[in-house]
C-alpha cells in the first residue's frame, strides 16, 4: 500500500516559500518533475509484489536476490523557517468563487495544500464550510487547468500575451468600440481598485458583473423599495419563524454556510434552550431546506406570487397597511399569518425568486413584520451576487449590435451558463479581442482567442469584503503549479501598473483599511490580519427603513400569472455542483445529492402522481419541449404539475470529469425583460426511452417503522425530555452481558450527532473524502453500490408520497464496544483499541468482507477494484475520475494510508488527528483538553451538529450530550454499544393525528 | 447363513469373486469409450473457463463480481456452502452407515467418498477466491511470524479453515485407506506398462495379509467413529458463519442441525445423480440396484423432511420472537424481490421429496434422477436465499441493495462444476467406483446367486 | 535342505479357507500368513492375534491434539497478544471449542493412520511381495512355514494335510524372499 | 483477414529487410561518428591532445601502477579504488574523481597532483612529480572512466545456486527412495530428504522474512559522511543536525546550510581532505540539493513519529539506530520489523511521573501510589494497538 510522501525529504527538492522570487526557475522545474512519471512511478516494486505472494514465491525472491529499491532522501538546500518536514502548517485564507464565500484555513503539508478547514475566527462563516469549499482543494490539482497562457491555442509566454493584449486593447480603445470586462461579482476591494485602474486606462472599457446564479430580483426590489441596490444580510438566528418561498438558504441560496450556522442555532436544544424556530417552506422541488422545514408546502413556481400577495393582504390589516387586489390562492395562509404576526420582529420571510415584484411584496411583508433591523440588515449587506441581469442583457444586445470590440472574461462562463449561449458564442466571433482569465477550463475560455489562466485561489493573494467591514485575506499556500498568473496581476499589468498585486493589496490596505484598525503599525496590522485571515470591524445594524412606497407595492400587484394546467419546469442548483463552475471536481460529482442521493447526473425530478399520469418511471428518458432528453427520477415532494432539473451539468469543455455528465438545462431559463427566471412553462414532456440508470446511493426510502431516527415535536419534548426516545431507557435496562466489559483506562472516544442541527448539507462527506484519501469510483461503480464514502447521509421519507416529511441521519462507523465486525475477522485485522476505537489494520486485511456483512450499520467499505493504483498488480486500475493522476495525488493526506485493492476500510474517528493532538499534548507536557481533537466531519460541519471527545471525561461536551435524554444509539437494541450517539430530532410542528 | 427374507438382495446376477473383480475393474483395464472423452472435454473446458474467471477475479478485484457494499457475499459463499453440503454424503455413507452396519453402503461408498473429496476441493476454492487479497491468504494460518501476530480464534471463518481442512484431510485419509486393497487389486490386474508401476506405488505394498486386514478393520472402524462427529461438525461450523453473526435471517440457533441435514440431503441427491448415470454407462446395474437407490431415497425423504421442518420452524420463530428485523427478513424472503428463489427452494426441497413416500416413485430410476437434480437445484437456492436475502435487506433500510451475479461469478460456478466432474470422470477411469473388497465381503450374504444357493440348501434340508 | 522354506496353499473360497485354517491350526501347523482379497472375519481370532492397539494411538493423538489446540489458543489470546475483539474477554472459551475439536480429530486420525502404516510396514514406495497376483482377486492363500530341518517327507506330509483341507494347489518356496517382507 | 495480413508481411518482407538493414547501418555510422568526435581529446592549457587508443591503454596501466608514474609514487589505483566496495574508503574513488574532473583541463589535474593545496593531499601526494604527458594521459583515462559509468554492485548468486542444488538433491533422493532405488540404505535417503527439506524451508522462511527488510543495509552516500567522526570523535549531538526529531514525525536530514555552519570553517577533513567537504560548497553554489540515500526505511503503511519516540518517549537515538557514533558508513542496525517494534512496546515503561499528559490514567496512578504496580508498560496503555502505527 502506498502512502504519499511521508516526509518532505523524501520528495521535496526545493523550498516553496510562497511568493519568493529567488527560486522561481528551480521551482518550476522541480514541480514539473513532481508530475513526471519518473518520480512518482515508485508504485509497487517487484519486490513488493513478491512480498504479496508470500511464501509460495519466496524461492523466487532468492532467485531474484534483488535489492530493495533505493529511496532517496533529499533535504532542503536551505530550510525555510516555517516548514518542518512531516508537520502540517495552517494558513488562513478565503474561498470565493463568485458564488460562495468562506473564510478558511488551508492545511499545508510539506508544501502541498491538502485540506480546507473552516476559519473559526470569521464572524460570517464561523468555522463552517460546505461541500464546495471542502472540495476546492482538489480543483487546485485539476489536470485540465490551463497550464500557460495561449494565443489561438498556441502556448506563449506571459510577455507575449501581455504585449498582444495591450496592443489590441489600445487599438479597440482608440477605435471607440467598447471593451467589456465580464466578471462575477467582485467582493475584493483591491481587485475593485485594480479594475478601476484598468477602466481608467482604457476609456471605452466597462466592467459588468454577471452571476451565473443571480439575485437580480432582490437587488432590484431593494432598490425600488428602499433605494438600496443590495442583497441584505439575514439573521436567521434572530428569527422565531422563517417562511421561505423557494429559497434554499441551507443549501445554495446566497450564503448557505452562514445561514446554516444561524439556522442551527435556532434549532439547538443542547445548551439549555427550550425553544426552536418554526420553519415553513413553500417550494416546488424538494430542496435541502425544504426537507428540513417543519412544514413544507409544494407549490408551482407561478403560484408563489399569488400566495405571497394573499399573505401580504392578510398581514397588512394587522399593521394598518393597505391591501391590494389579488387572485385567490389554493393555499390557506391564515395560520401562517397568525404565526407571523405573533412573532413579529422575530420573523423572516424570504423568497428565492428573481421576480422583482415578488421580492417587493416580500420586502413589504418583512417591513410590516419589523424584520428589518432584527432578521434583515440592509446596511451591512452581503457584497456578492451584485450582478444585475439587465446589465448582462444589455451587454448581449450590444454584442449583437457589434458595438463591442473586446471582451475579457474574468472567471465567468456565459457561453455555458447564460441562457442565450448560442447567441453569445456566435457574436463573440466578431470581437477583436477575446481574453479569458479563468482558473479552470471552460466553454467560454475555449471560445476565446487569448487565454490568460488565472491562478487558483490557493495560489493567489487577494482580499475580500463579504460584508461592509468584514475583511478577509486570501494568501497563497503553494506557488503556482502551472505557469498561471492571478487575474489581478494580469489586470494590473494591462493597466500599466508596475506593482505586483500583493504590494497593491498592501498599499490599498494601508491606505483604506489600516486607519480603521487600532494596530500600532501597519506591519503588525498586516501580519495579524494575515495570520487570522480576517480583519473585522464591528458593524452597527441601523436598518431603519421607511415603509414600502404604496405605488411601488401597487405596481407589484398589477400582474399575476394565470394558473394553467401546463407543466412548469424549475431549474435548481444542486448542493454539490451549483452553477456548474466546479463541475470538474470529482469529489463533488461523487457526493450524493442530499435529497435524491443521486451522483454524477442531473435528471427530471417529477412527482409520483405526475409520473403515473405521464406513464414515466425512474430510469425512463423524457424529452422536454422536444428539445432536451433527460432521464426521469420520481421525487416525492415535487409539486404536482411541475418538474425540476438541476443546473450545472452537461459541460462541454471542462475536463474529463464533468464532460458528458448530464444535460445543460440553462436554455430553459425564462427571460423577462432580460431578467432570468429559474422556471418556465413547458409545452411538452414525453417519454423518449427507457433503461437509463441513475446512480443513487440509497434505494430504499422508508424506515420501515424501525426506530432508526427518533423524532418528537417540540411540544412533546417540553413535556417530556425523552419524548420519542422512551425506548432508549427501556433498552438500556435490558443490557446485560455474560462477559465483563473491557475497561478503557485512558481515553474512550465518542461522538454525538445532533439530528436537530444536522441539515444534511454533506460538507462532512466531502471533508471526510479529503481527509481520509477516499477514492472516487465513478458512476458505474456507484450504480453497482460500490461507493466508498466513510460517512453517508441516510435520508428517509415519511408520510404522504406527494409531500413527505424528510429526515436525515449521518452514519459512519459507530465504533461499537461490542462490535460484531471484530468477532468475525479471521485474521484479527479489525479489533478494539485501548481507546475504544474500532481499529482497522488495512495491511492485515485479506478482504473476506465478513466484517462488512456482519456490520448492522453497513458502514464498512471494500476496495472492489484498484481504485488508488496502490495495488501490486499493474494495469488493473479503475479510476474514471483521474484521481490516480500524479497531479491529483498531491491532494492525498500523507498521514492516512492509501488503501489497496481488496481491503476493507471505514471511518477511523480520524485517528491520525487523535494521534497528532495526543502527541502535541505530550510534547507540551499537558493534559489533552476537550475540543483539542476535531474530526474532519466535525470540523467541516457548519451547523456544529457533530461533537467528538473523550467519554471518560465527564466534563467533556460529548459526555454531556450522551447524558442528554435525547441521546440514543443507532440499533442500540443489538447491544453493540456504539460510541456514536444521536440526539433525537425535535421538530416544530403539530403532532400528527 | 441366515439372511432376512425381508431385505432385498444387494448384488444381482450370477456373481463370484472373479466376476466382481472383472466387472468393477473393467473400465480401468479397458480403453475408455468416446462418451468418456466427450465428457472429459466438456467438463475440462468448463473448468478452464472457470479458472480463467478466477484469474480475472484475482487480477482485477472482487469488483468483477456482483457483490456490493450491502451484499458482501454472493454466489461465492452460496457455492461454498452448497459444495460443502454435497461433500457430506460420502463420509456420512462410509462413516455413519459403517457404524450402523448398513451393508448397502458397500456399493456406493467408494464413489461417494471420492465425490466428497472433490466436492470439498471445489468448496475450498470459494473461500479462497472470495478473498480480496488472495496472495496474502496465508495470513489466515496461525504461523509464527516476525509480526508476532496470530489469528482471530473467535472468527467462524477461521473455524471454517480448520473444519474444512480437517474434514478434507480426514476424508482423504479414510478414502485412501479404504482404497488401498482395491488399488492392490488393480495393480495385480492391470497390464498397462505405465499404470502398473503407478498402482504399485499407490498400493503402498498392500498384499492382503490378514494382519493388515485386521489392523485395517479396526482402524477403519475408529476412523469412522472419528469421522462421524466430524461430518456433523463441518456443516455445523459452516453454519456458524451465519448463526454467530448478527444479521437477521442468519442469527439462528437452528442452523447447525438444519445445515447438517440439508447437507446430507443434498449430498445424497448428488450421489444419486452421479450413480444413476454411472451404473448405466459402466454396466454396474447389478451392483448398484434399485434397492440401493431406494435406500438412498429413504435417507433423502428423512433429511428432506427435517429440512422442511427447519424451514417452517424458522418461519415460526421469526414470528414468535417478535423481533421486527427477523420478521421482516422472513416476510421479505417469501414475498420480497427474491421470493422466486425462496419458492424454488421450497418446491424443490420440501414438496418434491415428499413424493418419495410413494413406493413406486421411490423405486423409479428416472424419477429419482430427476428428483435428485431438483434437490441439487433446490439446495443451491437454499444457500442463495440464506446468503443473499438476509443480507440485501438487513437493519438500516438506507443500505438496502439488490444483488445480481456477473458473468465472472457464473463462470466460476460453472468452472467449479467443471472441475468436479472432470475429477470424477478421471476417478472412474483410474480407480474402482465400487469398493471391490467390501463388495466381495458381502457377496456371500447378499449376492443373489449365493443367497439362492444357501436358501435352496436350507429348503432341501 | 538347510534353508528355510515355506508352502503356499491356495483356496478359492473363504469358507474352505476358514475350515482349513482351523484344522491346520489344530494340528499345530506353523501358519506364517494368510492372504485374502477381502477381510475375512475370524481369521485373526483363529490365528490368535492380539487386538490391535491402533485405537490407543488414536486416543493419544486426539488427546495431544486437543491439548495443543486449546492450549495454543489460550496462550495466544491471554499471554502472547491479548486483543479486545468485539468486547469479548481474552479467554473466550466457547470460541475456542471448534478449533480444539477439529485439532483433536485431525491429530487422532493422522496418528492412527501413521501408526497403521508404520506398524504394517506399508507406505508410499513400499515393495509388495506378491505371492500370487490373484490373491487380491479371488484366491485365498495360506503361507505355511516348513521349518529349517524339514525333510522331504515332512514336507509331503504337510502338503497332504493341507490338501486334505480342500486347498486347490500347494507350492514350495524358499523363505529368502518372504523374509524381506516380514 | 489473418491470411491477408500474413500475405502482406511476406510480400513486403524484402522491403522491410532492406529498410531495416539500412537503418541499422546508418545508426552504426552515426554511432561511430560520435565516438570519433568525442573520444581521446584532452586539453592541457591551450593545447589539445589527441589520444590514440594505444595511449589510452598505456594510461590505464599507468593508473594501475603497471607503468610507474614516478619513482616513489604508488599506483593511483592503490588509493583511488576502481570498483564498488561496501566499506568506507576515505580517498575519492576513480569515478568520483572523474565526476569532478571530467573533460577538464589536464593542467588542473597536474597541479592537484604535483602541487596540492590541502594538508592531507599535501601529505599523501608529497613528492609526486608527474609530467605534462602523464597528466594528459591520466585525464584521458579519467574521461574514459566517466564514460563507462558508475561501478555497480555485482549481484551475488551463490545463494540461488545452492538453493537449486539442494532442491535437486532432495528431489533426486525422493525419486530414488520411491522408484529407482539405486542406493540401498534408506537412511541415506532419509537424511538427504530431511536435510534438504530443512534447508529449503529455512532458506525460504529467511528469504521471505527478508523481503522488504533491510537489516545491515549500508548504502554508499554521495558524500563520505562519517557519523563516527561527527557524532563519535567530535561529539556533536544527534539533534544538532537532525533537529526536528523531537518535534516532528521525521527527524530531518540536515539541509546543506546546516553542514556549512561548521564547514564554512572546517574546510578540510582529517581523512578525506578537501574533496568531500568541497561537495557541500559545490552543492550550495550550484543550487543542487544533496541526494542522500535513505537508510532506515519503513513500509508505507507504518506511521512512525520521531517526535513521539524522541520527544515524548525520551528514547535515545541509539536504541533504534544502534551505535551510530561508531559507524563510518551508516548501517541499519535493527531489522525494523513489527516484532522488533512490539518487543519494545511490551517491555518499556511509560514516563508516567514527569509527563502531565498521563495524568488521565488515574487508575494506574492510584495503583502506583498503593504500590500495586511500580510502573506502567506501553502495552498497558494501548501500545500494542493496531492504530498506534497503522492508520
Amino acid at each position: 500500500m502506498n502512502k504519499y510522501w511521508k516526509s518532505k525529504e523524501e520528495k521535496q527538492t526545493e523550498t516553496r516559500v510562497p511568493g519568493s522570487q529567488a527560486n522561481r526557475d528551480k521551482e518550476d522545474s522541480s514541480l514539473e518533475m513532481l508530475f513526471s512519471d519518473s518520480i512518482i512511478s515508485s508504485g509497487a516494486t517487484r519486490r513488493d509484489f513478491l512480498k504479496l505472494f508470500g511464501f509460495s514465491i519466496a524461492s523466487a525472491a532468492i532467485a531474484a536476490s534483488c535489492e530493495q529499491p533505493v529511496r532517496k532522501a533529499i533535504p532542503y538546500l536551505i530550510k525555510p523557517e516555517e516548514i518542518t518536514p512531516g508537520k502540517a502548517n495552517y494558513y488562513a485564507s478565503s474561498y470565493y468563487d463568485g458564488n460562495d464565500y468562506c473564510s478558511v484555513l488551508v492545511k499545508v503539508r510539506d508544501g502541498r495544500p491538502i485540506k480546507i478547514e473552516g476559519n473559526k475566527l470569521s464572524s460570517v462563516t464561523g468555522g463552517g464550510t460546505n461541500a464546495r469549499v471542502q472540495a476546492s482543494v482538489l480543483s487546485l490539482y485539476d489536470e485540465s487547468r490551463y497550464k500557460s497562457p495561449t494565443i489561438n491555442g498556441e502556448i506563449v509566454s506571459w510577455e507575449e500575451a501581455d504585449k498582444e493584449i495591450i496592443n489590441r486593447l489600445n487599438i479597440i480603445s482608440d477605435s471607440g468600440k467598447e471593451i467589456i470586462l465580464l466578471s462575477n461579482t467582485v467582493i475584493s476591494p483591491s481587485t475593485k481598485a485594480a479594475i478601476d485602474l484598468f477602466l481608467k486606462k482604457y476609456q471605452t472599457a466597462k466592467h459588468i458583473q454577471y452571476d451565473a446564479i443571480s439575485a437580480s430580483g432582490i437587488l432590484e426590489a431593494n432598490k425600488a423599495t428602499f433605494s438600496k441596490e443590495v442583497v441584505p444580510s439575514y439573521f436567521f438566528d434572530n428569527a422565531e419563524i422563517i417562511v421561505s418561498f423557494g429559497a434554499d438558504f441551507l443549501g445554495t441560496w446566497l450564503s448557505p454556510v452562514e445561514f446554516t450556522k444561524q439556522y442551527a442555532q435556532t434549532r439547538s436544544l443542547t445548551e439549555g434552550q427550550k425553544r426552536i424556530s418554526k420553519h415553513i417552506q413553500f417550494e416546488t422541488n424538494l430542496s435541502l431546506t425544504g426537507s428540513n422545514a417543519d412544514e413544507r408546502i409544494p407549490i408551482k413556481p407561478s403560484e408563489e406570487k399569488t400566495i405571497l400577495a394573499n399573505l401580504y393582504n392578510n398581514i397588512a390589516p394587522a399593521f394598518g397597511a393597505k391591501t391590494f387586489k389579488s387572485p385567490e390562492c389554493n393555499y390557506n395562509t391564515e395560520v401562517i399569518t397568525r404565526e407571523l404576526i405573533r412573532h413579529h420582529a422575530k420573523a423572516l420571510v424570504i423568497s428565492g425568486s428573481n421576480d422583482v415584484q415578488v421580492q417587493i411584496i416580500v420586502n413589504a411583508i418583512n417591513e410590516l413584520l419589523g424584520s428589518y433591523g432584527s432578521t434583515i440588515d440592509l446596511d451591512n449587506p452581503l457584497q456578492h451576487k451584485k450582478g444585475n441581469d439587465t446589465d448582462m442583457h444589455n451587454f448581449i444586445e450590444s454584442l449583437e449590435n457589434g458595438n463591442i470590440g473586446g471582451v475579457i472574461f474574468y472567471g465567468t462562463n456565459p457561453v455555458y451558463d447564460y441562457p442565450k449561449s448560442e447567441i453569445i458564442e456566435e457574436n463573440l466571433k466578431n470581437c477583436d479581442l477575446l481574453v479569458s482569465v479563468s482558473t479552470e477550463k471552460n466553454e467560454t475560455s475555449e471560445a476565446c482567442i487569448i487565454n490568460c489562466p488565472d491562478s487558483h485561489y490557493l495560489e493567489s493573494w487577494n482580499d475580500f469584503e463579504i460584508k461592509p467591514g468584514k475583511y478577509s485575506l486570501c494568501q497563497p499556500a503553494i506557488r503556482s503549479i502551472f505557469n498561471t498568473r492571478q487575474a489581478q496581476d494580469s489586470l494590473l499589468k494591462w493597466s500599466g501598473e508596475k506593482k505586483e498585486y500583493i504590494d497593491f493589496i498592501k498599499a490599498n490596505w494601508q491606505k483604506n483599511i489600516y486607519p480603521e484598525s487600532r494596530a500600532s503599525d501597519f506591519f503588525t496590522f498586516w501580519n495579524n490580519s494575515l495570520h487570522d485571515g480576517i480583519f473585522e470591524l464591528k458593524s452597527i445594524n441601523k436598518s431603519v427603513v421607511t415603509s414600502v412606497p404604496v405605488n411601488i407595492l401597487e405596481s407589484a400587484f398589477n400582474f399575476f400569472e394565470k394558473s394553467s394546467d401546463n407543466i412548469e419546469i424549475v431549474l435548481y442548483e444542486k448542493m454539490s455542483i451549483g452553477s456548474g463552475k466546479n463541475a470538474n471536481n470529482p469529489w463533488l460529482q461523487e457526493m450524493p445529492d442530499p435529497v435524491t442521493t443521486a451522483v454524477w447526473d442531473n435528471y427530471i425530478c417529477i412527482s409520483p402522481r405526475q409520473a403515473k399520469e405521464k406513464n414515466l418511471k425512474t430510469g425512463d428518458l423524457a424529452i422536454i419541449n422536444n428539445r432536451i432528453t433527460i432521464p426521469v427520477l420520481i421525487q416525492p415532494g415535487q409539486a404536482y404539475g411541475t418538474i425540476a432539473v438541476a443546473l450545472g451539468y452537461g459541460r462541454k469543455s471542462s475536463g474529463k470529469v464533468a464532460e458528458g455528465v448530464g444535460q445543460n438545462i440553462v436554455s430553459f431559463y425564462q427571460m423577462r425583460n432580460g431578467v432570468r427566471f429559474a422556471y418556465d412553462t413547458i409545452s411538452s414532456l414525453e417519454k423518449a426511452g427507457t433503461g437509463y440508470q441513475i446512480a443513487k446511493t440509497q434505494l430504499h426510502h422508508s424506515m420501515e417503522g424501525r426506530a432508526i431516527i427518533r423524532e418528537a415535536t417540540i411540544e412533546e419534548y417540553l413535556k417530556n425530555n425523552n419524548a420519542g426516545n422512551e425506548i432508549h431507557k427501556e433498552i438500556e435496562k435490558h443490557h446485560r452481558s455474560l462477559y465483563k466489559e473491557h475497561e478503557f483506562s485512558g481515553h474512550h472516544w465518542g461522538m454525538t450527532i445532533d439530528l436537530n442541527k444536522c441539515t444534511g448539507c454533506s460538507a462532512c462527506v466531502v471533508a471526510c473524502m479529503s481527509e481520509n484519501n477516499i477514492p472516487v469510483v465513478g458512476k458505474n461503480e456507484v450504480l453497482r453500490a460500490h461507493e466508498m464514502h466513510w460517512i453517508r447521509i441516510d435520508r428517509y421519507y415519511k408520510g404522504n408520497e406527494e409531500n413527505p416529511q424528510t429526515v436525515r441521519q449521518p452514519v459512519m462507523c459507530q465504533h461499537c464496544d461490542d462490535a460484531p465486525c471484530e468477532n468475525v475477522c479471521p485474521v484479527a485485522a479489525t479489533n478494539h483499541s485501548n481507546e475504544g476505537i474500532n481499529q482497522m489494520a488495512y495491511n492485515r486485511c485479506i478482504g473476506t468482507r465478513y466484517c462488512n456483512n456482519n456490520c448492522p450499520y453497513k458502514v464498512r467499505r471494500f476496495n472492489w477494484f484498484d481504485y488508488t493504483k496502490a495495488d501490486a498488480i499493474e494495469n488493473n486500475t479503475v479510476d474514471p475520475a483521474g484521481m490516480t493522476l500524479d497531479l491529483k495525488r498531491m491532494v492525498l493526506n500523507p498521514d492516512v494510508t492509501v488503501r489497496a485493492k481488496g481491503v476493507i476500510e471505514k471511518c477511523s474517528f480520524c485517528v491520525q488527528r487523535i494521534q497528532e493532538k495526543k502527541l502535541t499534548a505530550k510534547l507540551e507536557n499537558r493534559q489533552l483538553n476537550d475540543g483539542d481533537i476535531e474530526t474532519a466531519c466535525q470540523q467541516a460541519c457548519p451547523a456544529e451538529a457533530i461533537v467528538f471527545g473523550d467519554m471518560n471525561d465527564p466534563e467533556s461536551k460529548v459526555s454531556k450530550h450522551l447524558k442528554d435524554p435525547r441521546n440514543y444509539h443507532l440499533l442500540e437494541e443489538l447491544h453493540t454499544l456504539p460510541s456514536v450517539g444521536y440526539l433525537t430530532r425535535i421538530s416544530n410542528r403539530k403532532k400528527e393525528t | 447363513m441366515y439372511v432376512s427374507p425381508v431385505r432385498e438382495l444387494l448384488i444381482k446376477g450370477d456373481k463370484n469373486y472373479k466376476k466382481v473383480t472383472n466387472d468393477i475393474t473393467k473400465p480401468i483395464v479397458n480403453k475408455p469409450g468416446k462418451l468418456w472423452f466427450l465428457g472429459v472435454s466438456v467438463t475440462s473446458l468448463a473448468a478452464i473457463i472457470g479458472l480463467f474467471a478466477m484469474f480475472i477475479t484475482v487480477r482485477d478485484g472482487i469488483g468483477m463480481w456482483g457483490v456490493n457494499k450491502t451484499v458482501g457475499w454472493g454466489w461465492s459463499i452460496t457455492n461454498l456452502v452448497w459444495w460443502i453440503g454435497i461433500g457430506h454424503a460420502g463420509t456420512f455413507i462410509s462413516a455413519i452407515l459403517l457404524l450402523f452396519r448398513q451393508k448397502w453402503r458397500t456399493s456406493i461408498n467408494r464413489s461417494a467418498e471420492a465425490m466428497t473429496i472433490f466436492a470439498v476441493m471445489c468448496a475450498g476454492i470459494f473461500p479462497l477466491i472470495h478473498m480480496g487479497r488472495l496472495p496474502l491468504g496465508y495470513f489466515i494460518l496461525p504461523y509464527p511470524s516476525t509480526r508476532q501476530l496470530w489469528v482471530n480464534f473467535n472468527s467462524p471463518l477461521l473455524w471454517d479453515v480448520f473444519a474444512i481442512s480437517t474434514y478434507f484431510l480426514v476424508s482423504l485419509l479414510f478414502w485412501y485407506m479404504g482404497l488401498l486393497p482395491d488399488i492392490a487389486t488393480l495393480r495385480d490386474n492391470v497390464k498397462n506398462k505405465i499404470l502398473k508401476p503407478v498402482y504399485k506405488f499407490l498400493s503402498f505394498g498392500w498384499t492382503g495379509s490378514v494382519r493388515h486386514w485386521s489392523r485395517h478393520e479396526s482402524m477403519s472402524l475408529i476412523l469412522a467413529g472419528l469421522a462421524a462427529p466430524l461430518v456433523l461438525s463441518v456443516h455445523s461450523i459452516v453454519s456458524f458463519d451465519f448463526a454467530t453473526s448478527i444479521i437477521p435471517g442468519w442469527h439462528t440457533t437452528i442452523f447447525p442441525p438444519y445445515f447438517v441435514s440439508g447437507a446430507i440431503f443434498s449430498g445424497f441427491a448428488m450421489v444419486l445423480t452421479l450413480m444413476i448415470v454411472a451404473r448405466k454407462t459402466m454396466n454396474l446395474t447389478e451392483y448398484i440396484t434399485v434397492g440401493h437407490i431406494e435406500s438412498m431415497n429413504k435417507i433423502i425423504i428423512t433429511t428432506g423432511s427435517i429440512v422442511g421442518i427447519a424451514y417452517i420452524t424458522e418461519l415460526f420463530m421469526a414470528w414468535y420472537s417478535g423481533v421486527i428485523y427477523e420478521r421482516f427478513t422472513f416476510y421479505n424472503r417469501a414475498l420480497g424481490p427474491y421470493a422466486w428463489a425462496y419458492w424454488i427452494m421450497m418446491t424443490c426441497n420440501v414438496i418434491s421429496p415428499q413424493l418419495l413416500w410413494i413406493r413406486k416413485l421411490r423405486r423409479s430410476i428416472l424419477f429419482t434422477f430427476i428428483l435428485s437434480i431438483f434437490i441439487n437445484i433446490g439446495m443451491w437456492f437454499e444457500r442463495f436465499v440464506i446468503v443473499v436475502t438476509s443480507l440485501h435487506r438487513d437493519y438500516l433500510p438506507s443500505s438496502w441493495q439488490m444483488y445480481k451475479p456477473t458473468l465472472t461469478e457464473i463462470a466460476i460456478f460453472a468452472g467449479s462444476l467443471g472441475i468436479f466432474f472432470t475429477l470424477f470422470l478421471l476417478f472412474i477411469r483410474f480407480f474402482p467406483v465400487i469398493a471391490i473388497a467390501e463388495v466381495k465381503s458381502i457377496l456371500k450374504s447378499s449376492g443373489e446367486k449365493q443367497v439362492n444357493i444357501t436358501q435352496n440348501l436350507l429348503e432341501n434340508e | 535342505m538347510n534353508k528355510n522354506k515355506y508352502l503356499k496353499a491356495y483356496y478359492d473360497d473363504d469358507g474352505l479357507l476358514i475350515k482349513g485354517l482351523k484344522s491346520l491350526k489344530k494340528e499345530g501347523v506353523e501358519i506364517l500368513d494368510v492372504l485374502t482379497p477381502f477381510p475375512v472375519h475370524d481369521i485373526d481370532k483363529i490365528l490368535g492375534y492380539r487386538r490391535s492397539w491402533i485405537a490407543r494411538v488414536g486416543f493419544i493423538g486426539g488427546a495431544v491434539g486437543a491439548v495443543i489446540g486449546f492450549g495454543f489458543q489460550v496462550w495466544v489470546f491471554t499471554v502472547d497478544y491479548p486483543l479486545n475483539i468485539g468486547g469479548k474477554p481474552f479467554l473466550a472459551v466457547p470460541s475456542f471449542i471448534p478449533v480444539t475439536f477439529e485439532m483433536t480429530v485431525l491429530c487422532a486420525a493422522f496418528a492412527m493412520v501413521f501408526a497403521f502404516l508404520i506398524r504394517s510396514k506399508i507406505g508410499p514406495g513400499a515393495e509388495p511381495f506378491i505371492h500370487d497376483e490373484r490373491s487380491t482377486d479371488d484366491r485365498f492363500l495360506i503361507l505355511v512355514g516348513v521349518g529349517k530341518n524339514a525333510t522331504e517327507e515332512t514336507v509331503s506330509e504337510l502338503k497332504n494335510k493341507i490338501s486334505n483341507t480342500g486347498a486347490q494347489g500347494i507350492v514350495l518356496k524358499d523363505d529368502v524372499e518372504l523374509s524381506k517382507n516380514y | 483477414m489473418t491470411k491477408r495480413i500474413v500475405e502482406l508481411i511476406f510480400k513486403h518482407f524484402r522491403l522491410a529487410y532492406i529498410l531495416f538493414s539500412l537503418l541499422f547501418a546508418f545508426s552504426q555510422l552515426i554511432h561511430a561518428e560520435i565516438n570519433d568526435n568525442n573520444n581521446g581529446l584532452v586539453q592541457f592549457s591551450d593545447t589539445v591532445y589527441q589520444i590514440p587508443d594505444f595511449d589510452l591503454k598505456k594510461a590505464e596501466r599507468m593508473y594501475y601502477g603497471l607503468i610507474s608514474l614516478s619513482e616513489e609514487a604508488p599506483a593511483c589505483a592503490d588509493c583511488h579504488y576502481m570498483n564498488y566496495i561496501d566499506t568506507i574508503n576515505w580517498n575519492p574513488s576513480t569515478y568520483e574523481i572523474a565526476l569532478k574532473y571530467y573533460k577538464g583541463d589536464a593542467k588542473i589535474l597536474l597541479d592537484v597532483i604535483n602541487t596540492p593545496r590541502g594538508k592531507i593531499l599535501n601529505e599523501v601526494h608529497a613528492g609526486y612529480e608527474i609530467s605534462e604527458e602523464q597528466a594528459v594521459l591520466l585525464q584521458a583515462y579519467i574521461d574514459k572512466r566517466y564514460d563507462s559509468g558508475e561501478p555497480q554492485k555485482k549481484p551475488v548468486i551463490n545463494n540461488l545456486i545452492l538453493f537449486i542444488l539442494v532442491n535437486i538433491i532432495g528431489f533426486a533422493a525422493t525419486i530414488d527412495l520411491l522408484f529407482t532405488r539405486k542406493i540401498k540404505f534408506k537412511i541415506v535417503h532419509l537424511i538427504l530428504i530431511i536435510g534438504a527439506a530443512i534447508f529449503i524451508t529455512r532458506t525460504m522462511v529467511i528469504e521471505s522474512i527478508k523481503i522488504g527488510r533491510q537489516q545491515d543495509y549500508a548504502p554508499t552516500q554521495p558524500i563520505k559522511f562519517s557519523h563516527k567522526i561527527h557524532a563519535g570523535d567530535n561529539k556533536i549531538d544527534c539533534q544538532y543536525c537532525h533537529h526536528t526529531a523531537e518535534t516532528s514525525k521525521s527527524a530531518g536530514i540536515p539541509s546543506s546550510n546546516v553542514c556549512l555552519n561548521c564547514h564554512i570553517l572546517i574546510v578540510e577533513g582529517t581523512k578525506s581532505g578537501k574533496f568531500e567537504i568541497n561537495k557541500i560548497t559545490e552543492a550550495q553554489l550550484n543550487n543542487d540539493p544533496i541526494e542522500w540515500v535513505k537508510v532506515h526505511n519503513l513500509p508505507d503503511h507504518v506511521f512512525f513519529s520521531h517526535a513521539q519516540h524522541v520527544g515524548a518517549g525520551k528514547l535515545d537515538c541509539a536504541e533504534c539506530h544502534g551505535v551510530v557514533e561508531s559507524m563510518d558508513l551508516l548501517r541499519q542496525e535493527n531489522d525494523l520489523s513489527m516484532g522488533w517494534c512490539l518487543d519494545c512496546h511490551r517491555t518499556r515503561k511509560v514516563d508516567f511521573k514527569n509527563n502531565e499528559y498521563y495524568a488521565l490514567f488515574e487508575k494506574y496512578h492510584d495503583k502506583i501510589k498503593v504500590g500495586e504496580i511500580d510502573s506502567v508498560m506501553i502495552e498497558d496503555i494501548g501500545g500494542t494497538d493496531c492504530m498506534k502505527c497503522h492508520y
